[in-house]
């Protein structure tokens, strides 16, 4: 058992893959940091030290640092793509997708349906989600259900170590344009990783705990929050099936469904807003697919239909927590 | 609805016009923010603040240059190294500390943080975290102005990193054609976050990419607040009279990390050192000694009398409020139109 | 209370099926008990009466915990006899630690250029007892032994492993034969336990076990539903297992493995799962069972008529992966168990039996 | 350059006709870009096209059967009908990414050229850019990666006075897109659209550099434009005798002809023989385009995403 941060595990998987097929290449703002500079070459390694110590072992060829030009760097990476290389490219911040939205979703999504299926786009997008740091709202949203809108994007919101790099190292062997969004306050959690490649594959919810009452379905970071709040009902009786759907596209649309039909009860946690979100395409899925099993309305925990504010305690109160959980759980079950 | 440009905090307003006429404010002006952004990294440091800060330790000449040369009804359009040109530009020290501390008494009320300072008031009209925003929305602001048959000018102040970015061009191009009374200030402080200039650009000096757009150009020494003053007078000038746009490379350098979590270890040793010895502080100081404007015992006051006030401000910042929850829900939507 | 897992802190009496005042003999059930990661029922260990119920169900008590008092048969104790001993066992009772090996994880040693995950387990018995290694099944790893490392430790040291392909062990397999695993194992303990060992091997592993039993000196062999080649195994269900890459494709192969499905819980689906994942394992996989397990063979049939060392044989009665039938026709001088209520799990499914079973083995051929 | 201007001639009848899905964008007055830049290319190279599609694929070697029958959306066409008129694509043949996303082509031709470089494959990428793209932030971005990463790219904005319906004089500050190519530190050059053999020499000069590892380059080729930005423009912004003057006095098929039989390259007779055969050609290539059917329902769901390997 190798304890490992959320941080090495991505590292790894870009090391892992990169080292087992010579067309992955890195590029982005400071992957490396200190490109041109007289000092240290890989001063940072990227802004969060994610790809720190990739430049010294793949090189300049491999490790590009860009300059901050979001929509000419990813259409770049795009092209290479298409082209036959494999570019895992550094969005930063997924707020920074305004100024390359077009090459997004209009470029990466629909490169391969337009030109009926001559071509790939196996390029991976590395991009950070997520409140906690008081940063304020152009660095701290979750906007993975508008990657998820775009037929043709694959989206991936890990919530462990373990889970991202086994979905990193399929990012990138994947042949689809895949956005995988690291939220920045896991970057320090840790947990047992292997130190071999591993996969997993898209579509699969993760299943982390069992229970007959209700199901909960959370995302990303708030599959911790609701990990501790399935605890807290544990305690009082109430026994929760936790899913983790780990990629919004392909969504695991038949774990949920199978655990609805079993409990009746759906509380869904999401970090994102609660308009046109996972949250409420989820809660969609079972009003149409799972009525029938249905025992209580279905209740949604997301933020409110605000903008992220930078004042510590409001944005704590912006971020779902585990006393939220727990009441909406309360709710559904004593409906 | 406009926004309301007439709302100055009056001590803010004071701040402002204080630097027109006078060098020893000027000087005074660029201790405060020194030492003001000294205390902003105690209160990330010892932990009363978090999230993260960027200083402009060294370019503190660019910020108080622009303020001085600019009338108070031209607008401004900053990055997100804001605290210099902020303080600059009159918005109190308990404002910029209150604001990192995400206070109600700070300049947008907590909710902005230390990246986005705004005060309308004095012209400060906000500062941008998502980089090059600035420069497009500074030239709305000059159609504004060209629309509205208003002398105000507009200043966009961004970094070297923003020149490669689409909207810098795009920006150009189009105060170009419409001859806006614009004035892009490009603060190159020559690392846009950790990467050197040199390394993600081929053109020097930068500013010399606005002879592809028709714009005229000049580089001036950032470290000295006189160059900065009179050059962007000039520019504000050649605007407000109807001639366009002039694109300004202020050459300066950033003596910190990108921000407050990094160390800067992608510089070469001795790069720092050259510059601290044409520091705008020491610079600014020999220049009103040699013209006997002010003795060693001034000096010493004004540092004295600074330090008194940034303790005072920070004290006033730590006893302000935190806001409210419905502090969150407010400013999502503007106003009802009126019936 | 018993220890099974190397992590079991504690364990909870869900009920009590012996009735105070019973006379029981060895193997008889006692206490049915819950623990983290299964329910399962203590057996009697020695003859006697039941004469107190310490323990009462619901209660959750640390491992090593009075449970019950049992009188040795033919004597008399009054209540305040057994007053006394409960007092003086609960005063000088400390719950022990529990292990924190889990949590470091295995160590590791390169054998033949192949890394291997192994554990010691000293336990409390004399430390010059020859140890029992164990080998684990198709698919599986060394943890699939912990509900029978704690038990089996009291007597004497314990050493598990993983066979390369599985657990944390090397995905290089040669072959894939059982030759070639015994011989990574074979070269393996000489350097970890060059001395005697007594060996105990699970459907896979069994096969392992037997062949390394005629390599090298073996001073006792348990086979656990598994014959060596030419075991009778449903092809389908190996198959099924080495294709199934995703969680609901697993399950049902898991399900398979036991009479009881409570077994069957979302840790132990997510530990195979990950294992699956990592790279090259469904090769490997694919390649033991090619040439060890779906391989038809009648060899060992003549092996285990005059067995290379003293042989008993346990196997579930409900096992459904490798039909149990196939052990009733073995014949002294194997010694045949078979389970009733258990499945191919049986050393899980009914681990105080299959521990009883170990220890009494080894204790005879020490 | 006869073939495409023929294909474009009678693509104004037929959608005038109706039948002609979507929008499309007329090449003709343009040819001799395309066939000026496609002179130098291999089978290594990328060509990235615009929106104004069909005489860059045409010149690069697609199938022109499959050419028309993706702007008739049908089931066999260049991409199977999912993308149309302006969204032409070939992989197989180094033409990529027809796009209405306009500028994009920089951007990925920057990929093209990088990955060309990495895999050592000697190849260069040249991007097609219409002069209403200029001033795209993606361009700008674009021109910029290739400079610093001295990517073997060559940008070729054909200018044709228009971008839609705004004229570039009013659109583009600075003098001229050439002019562009200093602030990115690589080479500019205005070439004229009109004669093909001066699009090929400073092509040719462009593309070798790229291929020598010496960087990228821009060339801005001013082209007439005798349609209007897409079929069904009343072209209202611009004065009808403007079209008919280029027509007259800018026309690359003329300028062609005459140049090559006043150097006595080639008879009249053999030109004449040449376009005879090409509008045998256009016949057949229309005739069976419109004849073809549709894509399968069945396949709706098809081409979204890649299977993994």
């Amino acid at each position: 058992m190798v304890l490992k941060t959320y941080r090495q595990a991505i590292n790894e998987a870009l090391v892992g893959e990169m080292r087992r097929d010579a067309d992955v290449i890195l590029m982005g703002e400071d992957v490396a940091g200190g490109a041109g500079g007289s000092g240290e070459d890989d001063a940072w390694g990227g802004p969060l030290g994610v790809t720190r110590g990739l430049l010294s072992e793949f090189g300049s060829d491999r490790v590009l640092d860009t300059p901050i030009s979001e929509a000419g760097f990813i259409g770049a990476a795009i092209g290479a793509a298409a082209a036959g290389l494999r570019p895992v490219v550094d969005l930063m911040f997924n707020d920074f997708v305004g100024v390359c939205f077009d090459q997004v979703v209009n470029q990466a999504a629909k490169f391969r349906y337009m030109f009926g299926g001559q071509d790939q786009v196996p390029l991976t997008i590395r991009t950070m989600i997520g409140a906690g740091l008081n940063i304020s709202s152009q660095h701290s949203q979750s906007l993975y259900p508008v990657f998820s809108y775009f037929a043709g994007l694959k989206v991936l919101v890990p919530s462990s170590p373990y889970d991202a790099k086994g979905l990193l190292t399929s990012a990138i062997r994947d042949n689809d344009p895949v956005i995988f969004c690291e939220h920045k306050l896991l970057y320090d959690m840790v947990e047992d990783v292997p130190d071999e490649n591993y996969s997993i594959p898209f579509g699969e919810a993760n299943l982390l705990r069992e229970g007959q009452d209700v199901t909960i379905v959370a995302l990303s970071r708030m599959v911790h929050v609701a990990t501790e709040a399935a605890a807290v009902l544990a305690r009082e009786g109430i026994e929760a099936d936790l899913l983790d759907p780990r990629t919004t596209t392909p969504l695991d649309t038949e774990s949920i469904l199978d655990s609805v039909e079993a409990t009746g009860r759906l509380v869904i946690v999401d970090e994102a807003g609660p308009r046109c979100g996972m949250a409420s395409d989820i809660a969609a899925l079972v009003a149409e697919d799972g009525f029938g099993h249905l025992r209580a309305p279905i209740v949604k925990v997301t933020p409110p239909h605000v903008p992220i504010p930078a004042a510590p305690n409001l944005e704590a109160m912006y971020i779902p927590d585990v006393a939220r959980v727990v009441e909406a759980v309360r709710r559904v079950v004593a409906y | 609805m406009a926004i309301d440009l007439n709302t100055a905090d009056p001590e803010a307003l004071r701040r402002r016009l204080a630097l027109r006429d006078d060098p020893v404010q000027r000087y005074r002006r660029l201790v405060e923010i020194r030492a003001a952004e000294e205390r902003i990294r105690e209160f990330h440091a010892s932990g009363q603040a978090w999230g993260t800060t960027h200083c402009a330790d060294g370019q503190e000449a660019v910020a108080v240059g622009l303020a001085a040369a600019a009338p108070p009804t031209d607008l401004f359009w900053v990055a997100h190294r804001v605290h210099a040109i902020g303080l600059a530009l009159g918005c109190t020290l308990e404002s910029v500390f209150a604001e990192n501390l995400g206070r109600t008494t700070g300049s947008v009320g907590g909710i902005g943080g230390s990246f986005h300072l705004t005060d309308v008031g004095v012209g400060l009209i906000h500062s941008f975290t998502i980089i090059g925003t600035q420069i497009a929305q500074a030239l709305g602001g000059a159609f504004a102005s060209q629309v509205l048959d208003s002398d105000r000018v507009t200043v966009a102040v961004f970094g070297d990193g923003a020149t490669n970015i689409g909207v810098f061009h795009e920006a150009l191009n189009l105060a170009s054609l419409w001859k806006a009374p614009v004035v892009f200030v490009l603060e190159n402080n020559h690392y846009a976050e950790f990467t050197h200039v040199d390394a993600v650009s081929t053109v020097t000096p930068l500013a010399r990419r606005a002879d592809s757009y028709g714009i005229p150009w000049q580089v001036v020494d950032g470290q000295d607040v006189e160059a900065v003053t009179s050059a962007t007078t000039s520019a504000l000038e050649h605007a407000r009279g109807g001639a366009g746009p002039t694109l300004l490379e202020m050459s300066t350098y950033r003596y910190l990390g990108h921000s407050r979590s990094d160390p800067a270890a992608y510089r070469p040793e001795g790069e720092a050192e050259v510059w601290h010895e044409r520091d705008p502080i020491k610079v600014e100081a020999a220049r009103l000694r040699a013209l006997n404007v002010v003795s060693d015992a001034d000096l010493s006051a004004i540092d004295e009398s600074v330090a008194n006030e940034i303790a005072a401000a920070a004290d006033a910042a730590f006893s302000a409020p935190k806001p409210p929850l419905s502090a969150m829900f407010t400013n999502v939507w503007a106003p009802e139109p009126a019936p | 209370m018993p220890k099974w897992g190397m992590t079991m802190a504690t364990g909870k009496i869900v009920d009590w099926i012996a009735t105070e005042g019973a006379l029981v003999d060895e193997g008889d059930e006692l206490v049915e008990i819950e623990t983290e990661k299964s329910v399962n029922v203590l057996e009697t260990t020695s003859p006697g009466r039941l004469v107190r119920r310490v323990g009462q169900e619901g209660d959750e008590l640390p491992v090593g915990a009075l449970l019950g008092v049992l009188a040795p048969p033919g004597t008399e104790v009054s209540p305040e006899q057994i007053d006394e001993f409960v007092a003086e066992f609960n005063a000088s009772f400390v719950p022990e630690v529990p292990e924190t090996e889990e949590v470091k994880g295995p160590s590791r040693v390169t054998v033949d250029g192949l890394v291997i995950a192994h554990r010691h387990h000293p336990g409390g018995g004399p430390p010059a007892a020859p140890p029992l290694v164990l080998i684990h099944g198709f698919g599986g790893d060394q943890d699939s032994w912990q509900f029978n490392v704690g038990e089996i430790a009291r007597d004497r040291p314990v050493r598990t492993v993983d066979l390369p392909g599985h657990g944390q062990s090397s995905r290089e397999v040669g072959d894939g034969s059982t030759q070639f695993l015994a011989g990574i194992l074979s070269a393996w303990l000489d350097e970890v336990e060059p001395g005697p060992v007594h060996l105990a091997g699970h459907s896979l592993g069994a096969a392992v076990a037997l062949e390394l039993a005629s390599a090298r000196e073996v001073l006792s062999l348990t086979l656990i539903a598994g014959l060596g080649p030419g075991t009778a195994v449903d092809r389908d269900y190996v198959e099924g297992f080495i294709t199934a890459q995703r969680r609901r494709q697993l399950k049902p192969h898991l399900l398979r493995l036991f009479a009881d499905e409570r077994f069957v819980t979302r840790d132990m689906v997510e530990t195979v799962l990950r294992a699956k994942r990592i790279e090259s394992t469904s090769e490997a996989l694919e390649r033991i069972a090619r040439a060890s397990i779906l391989a038809t063979e009648t060899e060992p049939r003549i092996r285990l008529a005059s067995p290379p060392s003293p042989t008993q044989v346990i196997w579930g009665r409900r096992d459904q992966v490798a039909p149990s039938a196939q052990a009733e026709a073995l014949s002294p001088p194997l010694t045949v168990e078979i389970i009733e209520g258990a499945g191919h799990m049986v050393h899980v499914e009914t681990a105080s039996r299959v521990n009883r079973l170990l220890r009494r083995m080894a204790t005879v051929h020490d | 350059m006869r073939t495409m201007r023929a294909f474009e001639e009678r693509m104004h009848v037929e959608f005038a006709g109706g039948g002609v899905p979507g929008f499309v964008h007329l090449y003709a007055g343009q040819e001799a870009s395309a066939a000026g830049v496609c002179a130098h290319l291999t089978g290594r190279d990328v060509l990235l096209n615009t929106h104004r599609a069909h005489g860059p694929a045409i010149a690069r070697g697609a199938d022109i059967f499959a050419v028309a029958k993706e702007i008739y959306c049908r089931g066999d066409g260049l991409c199977r009908g999912r993308g149309g008129s302006a969204h032409l694509h070939d992989a197989a043949n180094g033409l990529w990414a027809a796009n209405s996303g306009v500028g994009s082509g920089v951007a990925l031709g920057c990929g093209a050229a990088l990955a060309a470089r990495t895999k050592g494959t000697g190849g260069v990428a040249v991007a097609l850019v219409g002069d209403g793209a200029v001033n795209q932030g993606v361009v700008s971005e674009g021109l910029n990666l290739a400079s610093i990463w001295k990517l073997p790219l060559v940008v070729v904005f054909e200018n044709n006075g228009y971008g839609e319906a705004t004229a570039a004089e009013y659109a583009i500050a600075g003098g001229s897109i050439a002019h562009r190519a200093e602030a990115f530190g690589m080479p500019g050059h205005r070439v004229d659209g009109s004669d093909y053999f001066v699009v090929s020499e400073s092509v040719g000069t462009a593309v070798s550099r790229a291929r020598r590892g010496d960087g990228p380059s821009l060339i801005e080729v001013d082209v007439p434009r005798f349609f209007g930005h897409f079929e069904g423009d009343a072209q209202t912004y611009r004065s009808p005798e403007e079209a008919e003057r280029a027509r007259r006095e800018r026309d690359c098929l003329v300028k062609f002809r005459e140049s090559v039989i006043s150097d006595g390259v080639l008879e009249a007779e053999s030109l004449d023989l040449i376009d005879g055969e090409v509008a045998h050609l256009i016949e057949r290539v229309y005739t069976e385009a419109k004849a073809a059917p549709l894509p399968p329902d069945s396949e709706f769901m098809e081409y979204i995403y890649a299977d993994s390997h």
